[in-house]
């Protein structure tokens, strides 16, 4: 299914739609197929508009059998298109996905228009005479089913099939097959009388340019590659696996040619410690994981604030607490990153909006990291992470480099001061192998400008100021809130990371309905922009939707005292468009109640 | 261009910070064999850095005129990974305790080992958290009364050099904190050894654990509780050398010399045997039934983390369009979209 | 010092004083004597009142050298008393303390009422006769001190005799040498004419009863251990040492006489592991740390609050970040035990106000714990840890039992739900070894009821609701707001943690002053008692000081809108009653700025 | 009294969770000989409990009809070691793969093996991540080609037994997924053993490491790979068990036995030897250099950590006064305070 669905947004997005994925895969456990547990979804919406969501309600559906269909059909919107194979309805399919009787027997399915397709025998038939094994056709379904909604969308399938070529260059009878079943499901929707209308959409207006589909993680870690060449170093990646970031460790690790070393560390605390090792040498230190992963990084990053070395600390959000549901969204660990430190231990923390944004987001983290020698935090989703979106291929040669220095002793003069800092607070990257500026830094609290050790109640007070002024700074290089919508007016939508795309379709909608409703998304949780307090006293209500239960809602009801609304869900999915334009319109109605 | 290096000695690795440990703590001695001994590595201190833990012996650091990282309890060996692997240029050295290094480090440890990063792994053992004044370690024997254990520890210790064997360690070895000469010999060998080297250094903590290491240490003594391994000799030990180790069977045993034995009937060291289960075997001479083994028990050679690394990455780099991010971007399904003005 | 220290408040509080203590080591390096970095404090106020903090400035100070004077002579009041060891300031002395001239030879004391003494010779000289070594004579200088402060102070020296009996009982010249400086010291002051008077401190007014002195460590290990007795549960620590929290490790593993069980781990993760493990059997788990030991326990926590297991999480706070001040004291992991785990986790969160109160908070926690099933993290601090005041002691007898019931499959019926709640939706504690009501839990999302692995997304939003309210259930066992002063004014001073008493103690002064202050402690943080937001709208302002920057602010601020401000201290000390009362005026009388 | 308890079979054993693993796992045969194993304890089902950290293998809690902990990644020792030390009645398995025992989870692995928690630790190990999806694990073998590895992995591997007669282990064992007899018998084995029993398992991942163990599993092979130990026994393999291990000098080696070598020449199997060196000697042979051993390698007893602590607390309940809070309160300097109204 993962791979239909890519196909499709493949096809979509070369015929000028924009696109949005939504990648659904069953839990970690490779759960049989055909039970309930082990369906894997892929959402795709494309359309001739810029989208922002991989949609609300299904417009079509196809399910492989019984368990795909209970698992999803109550997300088919009423008169949407369902497609079922319906060779997969026997008993023992029933069995598998603990169904009493066929759906398709039952009066469930009248609200949708029910196309059956003999899918499973139309294949085999396709493919009869290449002398595959029964399941080994069985395999080519899928193509099937990509052939007829192919058709249905009138998607080209000349990238799908060139694709097949690539991916079976060495199977040529699996190629064939698989060639034969797409042709044999687009003719399936050409012959039979099963669909009443084909669909057109046309070309989304997008910048001009070339364009590619891009997921969030691979995102990530082009942007990181594109972070470290930028600034001429190595990029170092201390990870250890974990669902959903593991694909960043993957790619990274395919990127040796770049000069990036990837070390898959023993746990961890272990891969945090080595970035910080490796950035103490004057790399690119990076780890990335997930919400476990991340709490226990905690105490290595409390070091690295004290040691005040760049560093950048990925966090794919996942649902929780604890394990919880490892391949579901969530964005239930902003505060685990701002505050599951011990003592006063401010960190940068950027939040990556959308697929193509973690581009763009790797580098802005690592600017501010090496302009003010601080880790900084990026947190991003398993929705984001494996979402997919069109993506206008920049020109490399017009980046500009990031600038780092490293002081020498000429530079700096003697006695070194490693703790001597420049008008953003930020301490001199003197990388060890530098002659006569030998120094030693650790988790101790230090002395203002020397670095050594100090008990002095004054000093610690002191630093304690300096390291949060230092973080409050990166306010500077982040610059001011962007609204979209009227500056004053009834309510502001406040969103952040992968909640911006639906945030800010609803914005707009409610707008075009008349409301007058305006979006922020907020790209830095730390700091906040310095202009957001007037930003959000001008509107007559705030509403904060978030995928918790209202962590960003809190930080700003402290910081601003505003009556900041929330609206939580934790259902391991994303928001659909509809239900936030709801909540926009009621919160406009109803009377302001705090909490 | 042939640079000159200027001869240092000892004092110019001396930092300007005041060494702060207790009086008479074995530390100290520790410190003064390494300084000594840096020398002779003909390196600058900028291209040397300590990495450390934390506990007493972590403060190691602060006191050496090189770069230098105190770090987080039980995790050097991984901020030692991380430098060493971006940065193989450096020579780097680990200092932990017993209790850094095996309680909550154990893993990092192991994993380093097992990686063999180029690194200089020195583990000062008093068998006691001193830092924390006074709990039982993952050394400490049984029955030892601590703060923590007041009818005496049941932890059963772990011998820290069958640890380093069973995780595929390339170069071990063990010297005692008073035996300056000794020591320093040690620790320059372990210097020399390209990939991670593991030291044990007995070391009296004279204040929460004094006389641990009384039998390896005391003048009296002391000979006849240590064997001092040299490669290719046989193993012979005792303050009159005629004592020696011979093979019963499967079993390590102590003769006598003379008497119808010789010393081509003793267990010859060679610290070079491709298979560790020698070196294992001497990490379970303990005292008192067996005289300790001091030296250097295992060194082999290997290939080192950090050098494999460095060859995937050149490798890699010598494939057509390595490193050109345009042509990555490009790859694949790529489409035109022209400007509509939106 | 640490010992003159005790002895002292020990023979004040048997004089019937109330005393309240604030020992000040050094860092954790075991630093050179006579070195600024090797002072070794210890601050003791008694007082015929009673009294809630060690005091600000010091009436008197005995400084044995040049480093502990210019370390501590700042807090010395003006007109206040000054004892050094004149014998002490010699060329090599002014050395090690980094002095170029001698302050005794300056004018620099001159505010104090300076009185030197030659407490060295003296003392060689008391215990002359004895064969000792001269180190060994030396060793004795401190109970010569100790003679005057107790004649100064018009204290018996009863206590102390018998204390020297019974610790140097093996070494009888030693005692006998320790008991004539002793005496020495004391004759000193009787004979010279160094103090123009000496001060009667009267009986403090207490509940009656029998007393003794308590320090926090010890009083939390008593806690603990009476919890396990009044529930007849084996008490299992799991811990790691850690300075300022091994004091409890050490404590409890003495009282295996109890039943109590300690394990001393192989690092926190495993400490907190391990306690769960227990709490699994049904054991009372326990786990004790600070700051960076508690960023390790995190995940495992988490995993608590999903299995509904009752657990103790003990975080004894010192200064931070990393590695920080160790020895210092602070109140900056609040919002660490709160927000550090991935998800949303919420755990119930008490802190202890005083060394005694530690003897209450362990026993509060704990029936929190079984009663709702859940962890329950405990915040106390250095300065708590190793203080001490008088304690009356309880009857045993009189602690009611706390009472837990693990079912049987007869109770609960087959099959067995073990996510079925009560109405303070704890589930059931049912443990290994029952029969027929096997069951399996872990860290994965659990359905409603069966606690059967569930991706469904209604039910994970529902979990997390459940969680949620059980958490704030708690709020119902820990009662209302207690406020000390008018029920209305113009100030409420809201309190957390150790600074209980020097918020009390200063906002009584400030009332005695005529000015309109009120006091509030939290002794729970989460939840807060459901009238906070009531009781804190009934002041014009509202004022809380905390050892760190603003952590319990910002959640009253975020959960009640109520424009809260601030006063900030981290210097790894206490706050002073001064300090506040002057704060408390200038609150008054300024006009409310948010911030 | 004399409870006569029904006599379970397997399926009593079953929970009633579908079992999700791949088709064609290992895992399956792993579980059914566990299910098949238990009853021969004579344990009722409520006195057992599984205890696993997370991975494919860690579901395994959930299929077993007892208590059981799905835990966190890496951890279960220290679960099970908490729960075994405070309730000593019940009869406690962690189950672990690869990853979770040795990667993340090794420091806790190795110092629950030092302290001999009486614990059946059972590791699958199919030397790859299989719940997240095919990275390489601290058993892969240097240059595999995983999702994280695409130019191969450069970091040696561990070998688990190694490991664990490094960190003092007691009980060490080696069997196989599909070897059904021979793993039933192993777990058993490790079961009866009082202290921890360390049992690696070698199970085939389909799916991501597909064929790792062939050498080990291939019917045509196996048993000129395999070398089965038996204590007592001499050690003979091979198809036509007509080879064996001698030891030459130090070294193990290959011998044909007939032509001048017989049974006496080679080594005999003494899984109770005092010192863990031969134990270690037999974990480092691997093929294809040597047969590898099943079956156990070490079984010794010493007292298990939960029985130690019993024992100092039942001696403190002895001690006068022990167990009165009221006595305790009071001990030391007290003082009376009268009333006075305050
Ligand atoms: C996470 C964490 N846990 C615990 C501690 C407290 N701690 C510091 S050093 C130490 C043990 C010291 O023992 P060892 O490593 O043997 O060093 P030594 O002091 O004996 O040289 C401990 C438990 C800490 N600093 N950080
Ligand atoms: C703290 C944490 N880090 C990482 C993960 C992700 N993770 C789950 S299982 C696993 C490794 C599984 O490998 P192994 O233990 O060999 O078990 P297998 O799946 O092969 O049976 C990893 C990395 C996690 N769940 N928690
Ligand atoms: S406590 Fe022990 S190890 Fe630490 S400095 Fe003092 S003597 Fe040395
Ligand atoms: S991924 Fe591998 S180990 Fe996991 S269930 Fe599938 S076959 Fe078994
Ligand atoms: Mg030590
Ligand atoms: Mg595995």
């Amino acid at each position: 299914m993962q791979l239909l669905g890519s196909q499709l947004t493949q096809a979509s997005a070369i015929a000028g739609n924009d696109v949005a994925t939504f990648p659904d895969f069953p839990a970690e456990i490779r759960a049989p197929r055909g039970t309930r547990a082990g369906v894997s979804g892929f959402q795709v919406q494309f359309a001739s508009e810029e989208i922002f969501t991989p949609g609300d309600g299904l417009d079509a559906l196809v399910a492989m059998n019984p368990a795909a269909l209970v698992t999803n059909v109550s997300d088919l919107k009423h008169g949407g298109i369902l497609i079922v194979d319906e060779d997969s309805f026997a008993e023992k399919d029933l069995k598998l996905a603990k169904l009493k009787a066929s759906p398709l027997d039952t009066d469930s399915l009248e609200a949708y228009r029910l196309i059956k397709v003999g899918i499973t025998s139309l294949t085999r038939r396709a493919v009869e005479d290449l002398g595959l094994s029964v399941k080994e056709a069985d395999r080519c379904r899928n193509f099937f089913a990509m052939g007829l909604v192919f058709w249905l969308y009138g998607r080209s399938m000349e990238s799908t099939l060139r694709f097949i070529d690539q991916k079976f260059k060495k199977l040529p009878s699996v190629a064939e097959a698989n060639r034969r079943a797409l042709n044999a499901g687009w003719n399936y929707g050409e012959t039979t009388e099963a669909f009443a209308t084909t669909y057109h959409i046309g070309p989304a207006k997008l910048h001009g340019g070339t364009y590619r589909n891009i997921m969030g993680n691979q995102a990530l870690a082009w942007g990181l590659v594109t972070a470290a060449q930028r600034s001429n170093k190595t990029l170092f990646l201390g990870s250890y696996p974990i669902t959903p970031a593991s694909d960043i460790l993957h790619d990274l690790s395919r990127f040796k040619g770049f000069g990036v070393q990837t070390f898959q560390a023993e746990d961890e605390i272990a891969a945090i410690c080595s970035a910080i090792g490796a950035a103490f040498g004057g790399s690119m230190g990076v780890t990335t994981s997930s919400g476990p992963g991340i709490a226990l990084k905690m105490e290595g990053l409390g070091l690295a604030v004290m040691l005040e070395l760049p560093l950048l600390v990925i966090d794919i959000q996942r649902g929780g607490p604890s394990t919880g549901l490892p391949t579901k969204t969530e964005q239930a660990d902003l505060l685990q990153v701002l505050f599951g430190r011990n003592g006063e231990c401010p960190v940068p923390v950027i939040a990556a909006q959308s697929p193509g944004d973690c581009f763009h987001v790797a580098q802005e983290a690592w600017e501010v990291a090496v302009r003010l020698m601080t880790p900084v935090i990026i947190l991003s989703d398993g929705y984001i992470a494996n979402g997919a979106e069109p993506w206008r291929i920049p020109n490399v040669s017009e980046f500009p480099p990031i600038k780092i220095h490293h002081p020498t002793a000429e530079e700096v003069g003697l006695p070194f001061r490693p703790y001597e800092r420049d008008e953003m607070l930020a301490r001199p990257w003197v990388v060890p192998g530098t002659p006569e500026l030998m120094h030693r830094i650790g988790g101790l609290e230090k002395e203002d400008g020397t670095g050594n050790i100090s008990y002095d109640p004054e000093n610690h007070q002191k630093m304690v100021h300096i390291r949060a002024q230092k973080v409050a700074n990166a306010a500077q290089l982040a610059g001011p809130c962007q609204v979209d919508g009227p500056e004053t007016g009834d309510l502001l939508v406040v969103s952040w990371g992968g909640t911006y795309g639906a945030c800010m379709t609803a914005a707009r909608q409610a707008r075009a309905q008349g409301l007058s409703v305006a979006h922020c998304h907020l790209r830095w949780l730390n700091p906040f922009p310095t202009d957001l307090g007037d930003v959000l006293r001008r509107y007559r209500k705030v509403l904060v939707p978030e995928l918790n239960m209202g962590q960003l809602r809190m930080l700003l009801r402290a910081k601003y005292l505003v009556d900041v609304q929330g609206y939580n869900k934790v259902k391991g999915k994303p928001f659909t468009v509809g239900e936030l334009v709801e909540r926009i319109q009621a919160a406009i109605v109803e009377d302001g109640q705090a909490n | 261009m042939n640079i000159q290096l200027p001869v240092l000695n000892s004092s110019d690795f001396a930092s300007d910070q005041e060494v702060r440990w207790c009086p008479g703590c074995g530390d100290y001695s520790i410190l003064a064999q390494m300084r000594k001994m840096l020398p002779s590595l003909g390196l600058p201190q900028e291209k040397i850095v300590f990495i450390s833990g934390i506990g007493c012996s972590s403060r190691f650091p602060y006191y050496m005129n090189t770069y230098g990282m105190h770090s987080i309890h039980g995790r050097a060996p991984a901020f030692a990974t991380g430098l060493k692997v971006s940065r193989p240029d450096l020579t780097v050295f680990v200092i932990t305790g017993d209790g850094d290094a095996l309680s909550i480090g154990g893993n990092h440890l192991m994993h380093c080992i097992r990686r063999n990063v180029d690194l200089n792994i020195v583990m000062f053992n008093n068998s006691i958290y001193g830092l924390t004044k006074g709990q039982y370690s993952p050394t400490s024997p049984q029955g030892h009364v601590t703060k923590s254990t007041p009818m005496g520890s049941v932890d059963y210790p772990l011998s820290p050099l069958s640890v380093a064997i069973g995780a595929e360690a390339t170069f071990v070895a063990r010297s005692i904190d008073f035996n300056t000469k000794h020591l320093g010999e040690t620790l320059h060998r372990a210097a020399m050894h390209k990939g991670t080297s593991f030291v044990e250094v007995y070391q009296n903590c004279n204040v929460f654990n004094d006389g641990a290491w009384e039998y390896a240490t005391n003048r009296d003594v002391k000979d006849d509780n240590l064997l001092v391994l040299e490669q290719g000799k046989p193993m012979i030990f005792a303050k009159d050398r005629d004592k020696g180790i011979r093979l019963n069977g499967l079993t390590p045993e102590v003769v006598s010399l003379g008497a119808g034995v010789t010393e081509d009937d003793l267990l010859f060291h060679d610290e070079t045997a491709p298979s560790p289960h020698v070196a294992f075997m001497l990490s379970r001479m303990r005292h008192p039934e067996y005289p300790e083994p001091i030296g250097v028990f295992r060194n082999v050679q290997r290939p080192t983390l950090e050098v494999q690394i460095a060859e995937q990455v050149d490798l890699a780099k010598q494939r057509p369009g390595a490193g050109d991010l345009q042509k990555m971007f490009e790859a694949g399904e790529t489409w035109e979209v022209e400007e509509t003005g939106a």
